[in-house]
């Protein structure tokens, strides 16, 4: 069958639903902290030592209980360990409306961290990134932080090509 | 409250669902010519409205168009007091499983009634079809008590 | 209630393509299922239950197997059950459907897995699988993530956007021996793949999977019954999965460590020491170049950092010592609630000899992979002999 | 069907109206090491993991997603069941019984809270003939309550009865969600929503979360002394388009009964069955599982629940636990009725035991008005 030109007839139905997604004691702190004081934390197992980011409650390799207590403050930077520049369009579901494009995103490995954090970073030219390089974590001014992670608008390349 | 303890996030998304030849020419007939169209299956003799291109029961692909009464019988309704962001009507209104002149298969719509002392199983309703069509099932706007 | 093999007996797929313009969900999805059921020769009563699914989101339908199972398969007074895991989403239907088979509870069930796409959008919906809080904001559906493993795979091996390159050439030059594949270019140049516009860097065009709208069934028989519906089965042999951690960061993603786990322990379970000698075809879910080659490497067919020359020396081409995706794979179709169970078809076709202009010459085992979800890997592998 | 494949530890975390301050992972991390703890097991003594949740009420795409951490998947044989949690149960027990596992960890989950849940449910009808019509499941619930009493002539108060006494029986359960007492003129008296439905007809809106162990018959003796095994198994789908459905008479529902009591042996379900968990979404629906699941004749559901045969001291009490009208974590309700009959069977139920239950049986069901329904019968 060849592909018709011509719109076929569609119903069209606005999907709105409203979600609210509980953030739980520990990410309740990082985003206290990171709109009161512009800070990151991460969390660290008590068990097995590994210091996760996004901060969570559970040690997934040790199955034990993380609480606010053992949150840890990181510096805010972090190696570019992996890297892509967003180049297409599509409707972001948070909002309904097509996504600005193009956007640097990447892997990040924050110092002191045992993870990576995939977020966006302010360069477009891949010609311009080296591997693993220094990379800074952007914070928006105290008055216009909200507690959610758009306070970090984006991660900020420093050791460029 | 415990509104800070949350994200609040969104799923907001526009979906444009292809209606096919059966759910396409049954919300066209209805906008366009004001007619209901029902779908027969070959093998039971089952008329299906709103139409579909399988007969659930027979597994069967169905082909017969057949044009059906405006008018039908009421099999069960209820009357809604509460409301929610997609109700096209204000409550109280009604929604009804209707039994179409011509078809075997309830059609669910909506009466526009919201007493329902005044509703009955067994009495008729009539579509009342919306001047403006939208291309949607809301061209039949609502069944009205005959 | 006895425990028993397991064995496919038929399977059926639309032409996928990436927009039915002429068929809503329900009607796209009768087309596989009936060409599966007609494939067997079973009338929809000899069905005992059927296994469906989609992502929920991808067209905004909750409880679509409610509807699907119905309407679309003949789910009529009988179970319907639906299970959804992302883009393992068919694979983990194929799953279902072996354990409800191989338990004893049914002998023969349908597996159906879809996805019409376009009535939404791939990047929108798979942005909604990831957590609204930390990932969803930055996140750009799944090109994002997979071009990020890329240039960490590129970076610690050496891999070139060349090889990568290759990868497209050949399976989308497979593709044109597979009659439902959406992209068939059998004269795809690798200078062509280059040249194509940067999607996601080091991700370009053809570098990406298609969006796809398209279905897939396949059937299962217990052995007792199987035997009666054909001759010509392909046996599973075994089935595993490998879950990993919730944020896709926690760990190395281009090593894609779930994947070296399950197939680890499923190789052992079945007997396989090398697999790329013992397996004869694999069709793997590669939803970039890229990610056939980390993903070769992570399934054992050679060791890390080696999967570009893997290629480089054809074992993966038809032809090849192991073929790899001779239906042409994701990079050619990828309607993604169906795509893993296509793989699990497509090995069923080679194993049963059906496959045509794709099939390659005397397939005993083959392997199908699943990818979804936070870096998962779902496998089964079918076999000639039960 | 033989002993085979036992429950040998359940879980449950209170049902509670919101659980502001448990994300889902934290929720299911909550019974996984209630879990483990009471069995005194690890992480590593779990072969397989099958979930079940639904990816509307989560906001989420592949909501399992979400809990690896917590269920200790990592590296593991982890699968979901879309939809109700009995389901997930019964995938479980294929589990088993293919062989490869000996011990397979099922949970469901649900938070209520974080959604509306009226979009999410007016998101099941398809977008061609149903969803612009505004319906979601109390306007379903309510048509059907509507025929169904209209059919058989089934009054509100006997309806009301079934509030009555499953609000009743919540009392003696400390995972409940509402635990307060209601009589049959409140019922009556309370706010009309979807008529005859009334705002005491209807379930809550609960968050919670439920999981168990099953294990095969070699390695249940090492865990307890008190397994409850799976005997039977039904599961059965009805018709998609309410104009297509029996609105009447639940046959999806009578069909999967009839298979789980061929499976299990079961003649007479009302002598036989000691014990009954089943998942009523409005009190009308709880009298016309009576009919289906052949407690009764067609048409005397009503009767049935104004003999007291199904109260806590009657001949076969129905939802000891209150049942979904008293805790409602929507995906979990069928897992949810599973543990409960487990706790029964295994003499553990506290207040609200039933004596000396040897029998149990459980529902599950998938989309609305009992579209999908699953029957799971249990023996101590």
């Amino acid at each position: 069958m060849s592909e018709k030109k011509e719109e076929p007839f569609t119903i069209n139905w606005l999907t709105d639903l409203p979600y609210r997604y509980a953030l739980g004691p520990v990410a309740s702190k990082f985003f206290r902290v990171l709109k009161e004081s512009g800070k990151l934390l991460a969390i660290k197992c008590r068990k097995c030592g590994k210091v996760l980011f996004p901060p969570r409650s559970v040690c997934a390799d040790c199955l034990v209980e993380m609480t606010v207590d053992d949150m840890v403050e990181l510096s805010g930077e972090g190696s570019l360990d992996g890297f892509t520049v967003v180049n297409y369009p599509f409707v972001d579901p948070n909002t309904g409306e097509t996504r600005p494009f193009p956007y640097g995103y990447g892997a990040i490995k924050l110092k002191g961290t045992d993870t990576w954090m995939l977020h966006f970073v302010d360069e477009t030219d891949p010609g311009k990134i080296k591997p693993g390089m220094l990379v800074k974590a952007v914070i928006k001014p105290k008055n216009e932080r909200k507690g959610t992670l758009e306070d970090i608008p984006y991660f900020r390349a420093v050791e460029k090509k | 409250m415990s509104e800070d303890k949350y994200f609040h996030g969104r799923i907001r998304v526009p979906y444009r669902h292809v209606a096919g030849a059966y759910a396409g020419r049954f919300i066209q007939e209805i906008g366009n010519n004001k007619r209901i169209m029902g779908v027969k299956c070959s093998r039971c003799g089952k008329v299906y409205v709103p139409p579909r291109m399988v007969c659930f029961a027979c597994f069967e692909k169905m082909k017969e168009w057949v044009e059906v009464g405006k008018q039908g019988t009421v099999k069960g309704f209820t009357v809604v007091n509460y409301s929610t962001p997609v109700m096209p009507l204000k409550p109280p209104f009604a929604y009804g499983i209707i039994e179409l002149d011509g078809s075997n298969t309830g059609f669910v719509h909506i009466i526009k009634e919201g007493d329902p002392k005044k509703l009955k199983v067994g009495m008729r309703v009539e579509a009342v079809f919306k001047s403006n069509p939208e291309g949607n099932i809301l061209d039949i706007e609502y069944f009205k008590p005959v | 209630m006895v425990k028993q093999k397991v064995a496919i007996v038929a399977t059926g797929q639309t032409k996928h393509r990436s927009r039915r313009r002429d068929v809503n969900i329900s009607e796209m999805i009768y087309e596989a299922v009936k060409m599966a059921l007609d494939e067997a020769q079973l009338t929809p009563k000899d069905i005992d239950a059927v296994v469906i699914g989609n992502m929920d989101h991808f067209e905004g339908i909750n409880f679509s197997e409610m509807w699907t199972g119905i309407e679309s398969a003949p789910g009529y007074l009988k179970p319907v059950v639906k299970v959804a895991t992302g883009g393992t989403t068919g694979t983990s239907l194929a799953a279902y459907g072996y354990y409800a088979v191989a338990s004893g509870m049914y002998d023969k069930v349908l597996v159906v897995g879809w996805e019409k796409i376009n009535e939404g959008g791939a990047t929108t919906g798979i942005v909604t699988a990831f957590d609204a809080r930390w990932e969803r904001p930055a996140l750009a559906g799944a090109l994002g993530p997979l071009a990020l493993m890329a240039s960490m795979y590129m970076w610690e091996f050496g891999v070139t956007p060349e090889q990568a390159a290759k990868v497209t050439v050949k399976n989308r030059r497979n593709a044109a021996n597979n009659p439902f594949a959406h992209l068939q270019q059998p004269n795809m140049t690798v200078e062509e793949v280059m040249n194509s516009p940067v999607i996601s860097w080091p991700l370009r065009l053809h570098d990406c999977c298609p969006q796809s709208e398209g279905a897939c069934a396949i059937v299962y028989a217990g052995e007792g019954v199987a035997r009666k519906i054909s001759d010509n089965l392909a046996w599973v042999k075994g089935v595993d999965t490998g879950h990993y951690y919730t944020y896709g960061g926690d760990d190395v993603m281009h090593k894609y460590p779930a994947a070296k786990i399950a197939s680890t322990r499923l190789y052992k379970k079945v007997g396989i020491r090398n697999p790329l000698k013992d397996l004869d075809v694999a069709e793997v879910y590669e939803p970039s170049s890229w990610a056939e080659l980390m993903w070769t490497e992570a399934l054992g067919f050679c060791e890390y950092g080696q999967g570009g020359k893997l290629l480089d020396e054809g074992v993966t081409e038809m032809g090849g010592e192991l073929p790899v995706n001779p239906s042409g794979g994701v990079i050619a179709t990828n309607p993604i609630g169906a795509t893993a169970l296509i793989r699990v078809a497509e090995a069923a076709i080679q194993v049963r000899g059906l496959g045509g202009k794709r099939q390659v010459p005397d397939v005993e085992l083959a392997l199908a992979h699943g990818f979804g979800g936070s870096v998962w890997a779902d496998l089964m592998i079918l076999g000639k002999e039960p | 069907m033989d002993k085979e494949v036992a429950i040998v530890g359940v879980a449950q975390t209170k049902y509670e109206e919101e659980k502001a301050d448990l994300p889902y992972s934290e929720l299911v991390f909550e019974v996984v090491k209630k879990l483990h703890d009471e069995l005194g097991i690890t992480k590593d003594d779990v072969g397989s993991i099958i979930t079940s949740s639904n990816d509307f009420n989560d906001g989420r795409t592949i909501a399992s997603m979400a809990i690896q951490d917590a269920l200790g998947a990592v590296g593991k044989s982890e699968s979901r069941v879309s939809g109700d949690g009995a389901f997930a149960y019964v995938y479980g027990v294929m589990r088993i019984l293919e062989g490869t596992y000996d011990t397979v960890m099922v949970v469901s989950h649900c938070k209520c809270s974080e959604s509306n849940i009226y979009l999410v449910n007016n998101s099941i009808f398809e977008p061609y003939y149903q969803r612009w019509l505004g319906l979601d499941q109390v306007s379903s619930a309510g048509l059907m309550a509507n025929m169904y009493s209209h059919k058989y002539g089934i009054t509100q108060e006997q309806a009301a009865k079934v509030a009555v006494k499953n609000r009743k029986n919540a009392l003696n359960n400390p995972y409940a969600h509402l635990q307060k007492a209601v009589t049959v003129d409140e019922v009556l008296n309370s706010k009309m929503m979807a008529y005859p439905l009334k705002e005491l007809d209807l379930p809550p809106l609960s968050d919670g979360a439920v999981a168990m162990l099953l294990t095969n018959k070699e390695k249940a003796k090492k865990y307890t002394d008190t397994p409850v095994w799976f005997k039977g198994h039904g599961n059965c789908t009805d018709a998609y388009y309410l104009g297509h459905r029996n609105m009447t008479d639940l046959i999806g529902l009578e069909l999967a009964a009839r298979e789980a009591y061929k499976m299990a042996g079961i003649k007479n379900p009302m002598k036989e069955i000691d014990v009954a968990e089943i998942y009523e979404a409005f009190t009308y629906h709880e009298l016309m599982n009576y009919e289906a699941l052949g407690l009764c004749k067609k048409g005397e559901g009503g009767k049935l629940i104004d003999s007291g045969q199904t109260e806590m001291n009657g001949t076969l009490p129905v939802n000891p636990s209150g049942g979904v009208l008293s805790s409602n974590p929507s995906m979990a309700n069928g897992l949810v009725r599973v543990a409960e009959i487990a706790l029964q069977l295994m003499g553990k139920a506290e207040k609200r035991q039933v004596k000396d239950a040897k029998i149990g049986l459980a529902t599950g069901m998938n989309g609305i008005c009992s579209q999908g329904n699953c029957v799971i019968i249990l023996e101590a």
